[in-house]
């Protein structure tokens, strides 16, 4: 057991951090986000492409640098703290993990490489406007015809989808609404006839999409893995991307701890430094705290999403969301309410984190959700 | 003892409803129950047709417009507005700067300004709050300074909400400079068309505009718009403080805002059920509402005994920390009811009339604006943190 | 609507308080708590029974004063504030107010009035060791034998029934284990061949006992209501007890806060009060305001506990549990912390407040089964 | 990175169950499993076995006595000694004086006592508080005089957690009164059979007596027993407090009790189903589950770091207050678990060997006792409180 990056992951992280600091400041950052025909910079995605970053997670035969769950942590602890817009968790993790872990030799060769590339993008579309936060909720349908299927049906807030040239999609062939059996993934052209995206804004400025196919056709080379056994590999592919969500919210919450302990040494109200105050010093010590334990378990939550065990991976995936949202929750607020009036202003930059924090929140399920599953492991255990 | 209404009570209830039957716009109902952003012109038509029916300014002394209701009704009344969807009455008028007049004023300012004030022709702001000037008031630095029967004023002002749309300000000023803080600070009102006025928004996090910045310029204000005694002002603004504690509990708007969300809750689903019957969800919501019950009781057993000695006691601060508390947690518990909808920020499906395509349940845009637009209840007002200092000191005597 | 004590409350609340205070002091009722022959004061008992204490709930054809559950709750709180000892709500409150509620008019006059009186004891045997905190939760049984019943069963933490004369029992002779049909209630002698008591204080000093009935015979007479249907009466008497104890839970708070302020004001540290310390300032304001809270919602459970609505009635209570349930932790802990080592010794009388407390979190239901009640209503409304 | 156990920490692992399952006697485990109150001979027996394996002072440096175990090993050795039901072991000789003697003390001294220490032969206590002096521990009054060969000891100390059972006491004792508090203080060993030293008990609310006053009066003390140098005794109790507040987190004695609140609350029967499935219980549980699953790895995150820096630092405060927190909540779940049965005080039934008459589960009688006896959790060792204070001058600088 140990807790230090290792001499490449240091090496790494400040590379991708200099990037950022160089080329991605709060100001550049607010260009981005006024922008309405993308809402990234596809500037900052070519200088990941090129800093290796998009195929940082695939092994080599797949043209990637063969970096595991806790790179893949690394370089979100960075975005997290500079609030990278970019659809790194939408199209790496979640698309080109769905492919990474389930895709066939051919679908990789054709995607992934492309994808790392920064020559394509990817992006999952699984929940749906009934699905709540149950990936295995899904009443879109894939019906067989000839080789290939036809795809119909709605899916909701897909991260990524607004700018991603193919989609993942999970539709049911079999088993009622809710079943876990009878899930297949399909890649979909984002341009395919009957695909129609309506692409917006969430909260924290990131891109995402409804997405509503209408009798898409698709062809048997673009069925993912095994027809009807999607459970499995739906599972996993969420799973990271929680643990990618963590690690990022791990970053943004440093940073708003940081702004908040920079606010309460300067401020001065009542002749001294509002830091002075013993209420606000015992507060922003349980700030410090909720993030350790938070970072904690988002490490072992990065360890184990590359496991193939459910139950290993799920107890530690929804271990660290619960942990992670809590802290986050009580950081977002606690920080908003020392700076005061400051830190409910737009022009400010703590509210960014506030939002990209809420938005982490009600991804891959909130607190409750996970504080269920993870109950019902230890019940069964 | 008796906690139940009495048949006078239950029929003056009933007078309440009928009016609001009657008279309250579908309009205005439509935009409070799906959280469209209300604009100048809803506050001040709802504002109007109170000010028509003599209910405008409930507490105010009879002979200035009140109704002479007890502490019970004035609760009954502000439960039934906000349970029929009516908009809140901006409170900067009628709930501050109005019983400022009454008890300090002079009689030409009496016939100024009151009768303006409950009809809603004229709006006004509150400039007190400054950039280095927060929790700290007393420390502001707005400067006036006398020349012949006009008082310049420099300085600025923040958190300015409504500042946009006021035809007044009423400001604390520094007047002496050379006493201790809170002793060398007026109460001025300010003609927001002064020449040297200048109002720049502030946007906040929840993406509205209603808080501003106000520069004030060698701004000349007449020596007559000072109220009250020179160098009073910091006793005159405790009074207004404490009266805003009183009317911030919201108990009303919390009991709609609750029903709307009962109503949300039972909507959603989860694991194929409505979200109202998720035993962790369900028992969150009931920690509120059993929360805010008691909260209910509490602000009548205050406002009764607040009526008893004639003005609010430090007690007060408690409605200020838990009815700020639970607007805050009814917004959060809100936004996680509609799940990953919560996400999307459709701004223009805030504004009334939109008809793009909608993304989600017709509740969700409003409800991660809403909840960013609650955090600051905690913070005005005297912040919560000020406010258990006041009770600290006042009432426990620490 | 008011929330003043009526004249004769006030007079009544303090010559109650001035009894307790003339003849209850801390030393006395340690003297109390050392007996090992009773747990209780049989002295001021009879001094509650002169001063009509014991029959304030009881109409006055039943030889009572006619009290509402207001009346019982002055009382209450001055119980929890001088931490009385005696079996007013068992005896009272439960077991009278069973009979009061559904007994017959003979039973009435044969056990109301010398309990009145103060010269026989009346306990509830309900719960069983499977019930945890559901009444309903019954597995003794009741079989006909002739005219009368033969009661067969075990009752678990029976509050007063130490010392009580005569004990009123559920028992089934209908339905399953959980059902809320089948169940009658049964005035049992304690006395009665095949009842064995086996009593003992609860942690608060107050005496209780376990009762095993193997085969007691009872008389037609002594069933108390309608046979087979006591579920509303027993919820009514549940309810009732519920409230005297939130009531009394009131008191204790109330005592515990004055003997944490005060040493506040007093124990010196770091050369100053450690009241000013803005750390324990605010967790004092938080105390008096959890307090104040738990208050009006044991004011709406008094009002509302003499409602034979059970929705209404159920609702009131329940949400005074949890807010008293809520409140008496929070105020606990924070009691015993911020007095430090001296919090935690017995000698010091606030662990007595702390115990009273803890032992009416975990009578008639905790925070957690109050809240799933409330719920239920809430959701079903 | 890697959270993994390496083959030779799971080895490790294997070898100290092998101990466990041959040396801790079975009658230690019967009493740690049903919460039976512990006497002064079993601390000694199971102290006297890890000091024949050498495994007594894992932290100690390896010429005293110590393992040169990494600090994932005494984690792993923690966790599995209590995972078997061992007693702790009490941490006043080997934790807090031990390491005072081996860094301060002189080679008579480290000669004198530290092997007996090991063994366990000699039982300590800790003579810091004072009836004025609790978290103000600078403000201590106990006065020692240096009268020849000899000090004078004239004081009191109190909430000395085992000084009935202890031969001897380290103290803190004020030596210089003239000087800033905490430059007039000096670390003394006394002899707790000196003339003039008296015990007298504290019970505590859970019943138990394990704390005492301890009254000295006019106790000579001969000169070669204070350690290191005089008046430099504050340094030398700031290094216990570090020390101990890093042993203080007990994740291995949490893990042990969430595993017997588990099997509690799967015993335990609510709506007909075990309570483990209640919605509600089983989300405090798993909320509590994962608290202690994250102080592990933080705790282990900072062990390595204070194992590398060679001493503990300030952010081991948080291991204290998380920690002590995560106790607390245990005991209140486990309380809350048994239902009513939480309220019947058998106290007879904690003794070993007691054969009355059951009331409720056999699990049921210690649940109210522990409640109680846990609150003092954060307020000794420095109240959670205090380390606050630490962790916001020393980590934040504010």
């Amino acid at each position: 057991m140990d807790f230090d990056y290792s001499e490449e992951q240091t090496l790494f992280s400040d590379s991708l951090r200099k990037l950022l600091e160089d080329t991605y400041s709060d100001t550049e950052r607010r260009k981005v986000l006024d922008q309405d025909d993308s809402f990234h910079s596809e500037a900052l995605w070519q200088a990941y492409a090129e800093l290796g970053l998009l195929g940082l997670t695939f092994p080599e035969e797949m043209g990637g640098f063969g970096g595991s769950a806790i790179d893949m942590m690394v370089a979100e602890i960075e975005f997290g703290r500079f609030l990278s817009l970019e659809p790194y968790l939408a199209s790496v993790i979640l698309g080109g993990g769905a492919l990474r872990l389930g895709g066939s030799a051919e679908q990789q060769s054709r995607l992934l490489e492309p994808m790392i590339a920064g020559e394509l993008k990817l992006a999952c579309a699984l929940g749906e406007p009934q699905s709540r936060y149950d990936a295995f909720d899904v009443e879109t349908k894939a019906e067989k015809s000839g080789s290939g299927y036809v795809l119909s049906g709605r899916k909701a807030v897909a991260l990524g989808a607004d700018c991603a040239d193919r989609l993942i999609v999970s539709a049911r062939s079999a088993g009622g609404v809710a079943d876990k059996q009878g899930l297949s993934l399909f890649i979909v052209d984002a341009k395919a006839a009957g695909v129609s995206i309506n692409p917006y804004r969430l909260s924290d400025g990131r891109g995402a999409a409804e997405v509503t196919l209408e009798n898409v056709a698709v062809d048997a080379a673009d069925l993912v893995g095994e027809a009807e056994n999607a459970w499995p590999l739906i599972d996993h592919v969420v799973d990271l991307g929680t643990a990618a969500l963590c690690a990022e919210a791990i970053g943004a919450m440093e940073k708003a701890n940081d702004l908040t302990l920079e606010y309460l040494k300067t401020r001065q109200q009542f002749g001294r430094p509002i830091g002075k105050f013993q209420v606000l010093q015992h507060r922003m010590v349980d700030m410090t705290i909720e993030k350790e334990q938070a970072e904690s378990l988002a490490l072992l939550a990065c360890m184990d999403a590359d496991k193939t065990d459910p139950a290993v991976r799920n107890r530690a995936v929804s271990a660290a969301k619960v942990e992670v949202g809590t802290a986050a929750r009580f950081i977002s607020e606690a920080a908003v309410q020392m700076h005061g009036g400051i830190g409910v202003t737009d022009e400010y930059v703590l509210g960014e984190y506030v939002k990209r924090l809420a938005v982490v929140q009600a991804t891959f399920g909130d607190v409750d959700h996970h504080l269920q599953r993870f109950g019902a492991l230890t019940a069964a255990a | 003892m008796n906690l139940n209404f009495t048949p006078e009570e239950e029929a003056f209830r009933q007078e309440v409803r009928a009016f609001l039957a009657a008279k309250l716009p579908a309009e205005l109902v439509q935009k409070t129950k799906t959280g469209v952003r209300l604009g100048k012109e809803d506050y001040k038509t709802w504002q109007r047709l109170l000010y028509e029916q003599g209910w405008v300014s409930p507490k105010w002394p009879t002979q200035y417009g009140g109704t002479g209701w007890t502490a019970i009704q004035i609760h009954i009344f502000d439960e039934e507005c906000f349970a029929a969807g009516a908009p809140r009455i901006l409170p900067f008028g009628i709930g501050l700067v109005g019983p400022v007049i009454i008890n300090f004023g002079n009689d030409e300012q009496k016939a100024t300004y009151l009768d303006d004030i409950r009809s809603g022709e004229v709006l006004w702001c509150q400039g007190f709050s400054e950039p280095g000037s927060g929790s700290d008031l007393a420390s502001l630095k707005t400067r006036a300074v006398l020349d012949g029967d006009k008082w310049v004023v420099n300085g600025q002002k923040t958190w300015t909400t409504a500042a946009h749309w006021a035809d007044w300000m009423f400001t604390l000023v520094r007047t002496d400079p050379d006493v201790k803080q809170q002793e060398g600070i007026s109460f001025l009102l300010i003609d927001m068309k002064s020449p040297g006025v200048e109002v720049r928004p502030i946007i906040t996090i929840d993406g509205e505009h209603m808080v501003n910045e106000v520069f004030l310029d060698n701004v000349e204000v007449p020596a007559e718009n000072l109220v009250g005694e020179l160098n009073k002002g910091w006793d005159y603004a405790k009074f207004l403080l404490a009266n805003e504690r009183t009317g911030i509990a919201g108990i009303g708007q919390s009991k709609a805002e609750f029903r709307t969300l009962k109503e949300i809750a039972r909507h959603e689903r989860k694991n194929g059920k409505p979200l109202i019957e998720d035993p962790l969800f369900q028992s969150r919501l009931a920690k509120l509402e059993i929360d805010l019950m008691a909260l209910e009781i509490t602000n009548m057993r205050m406002l009764v005994e607040e009526q008893k000695a004639g003005k609010p006691g430090p007690m007060s601060s408690i409605l200020k920390i838990r009815g700020t508390e639970i607007q805050q947690q009814l917004s959060e518990l809100s936004m996680d009811a509609v799940g990953v909808y919560a996400n999307p920020w459709i701004e223009a499906a805030l504004e009334a009339n939109w008809n793009g395509e909608p993304v989600g349940p017709e509740y969700a845009p409003a409800r991660t604006p809403y909840y960013l637009f609650r955090r600051k209840a905690s913070i005005y007002g005297g912040s919560n943190e000020i406010q258990k200092n006041v009770l600290s000191k006042a009432v426990l005597g620490l």
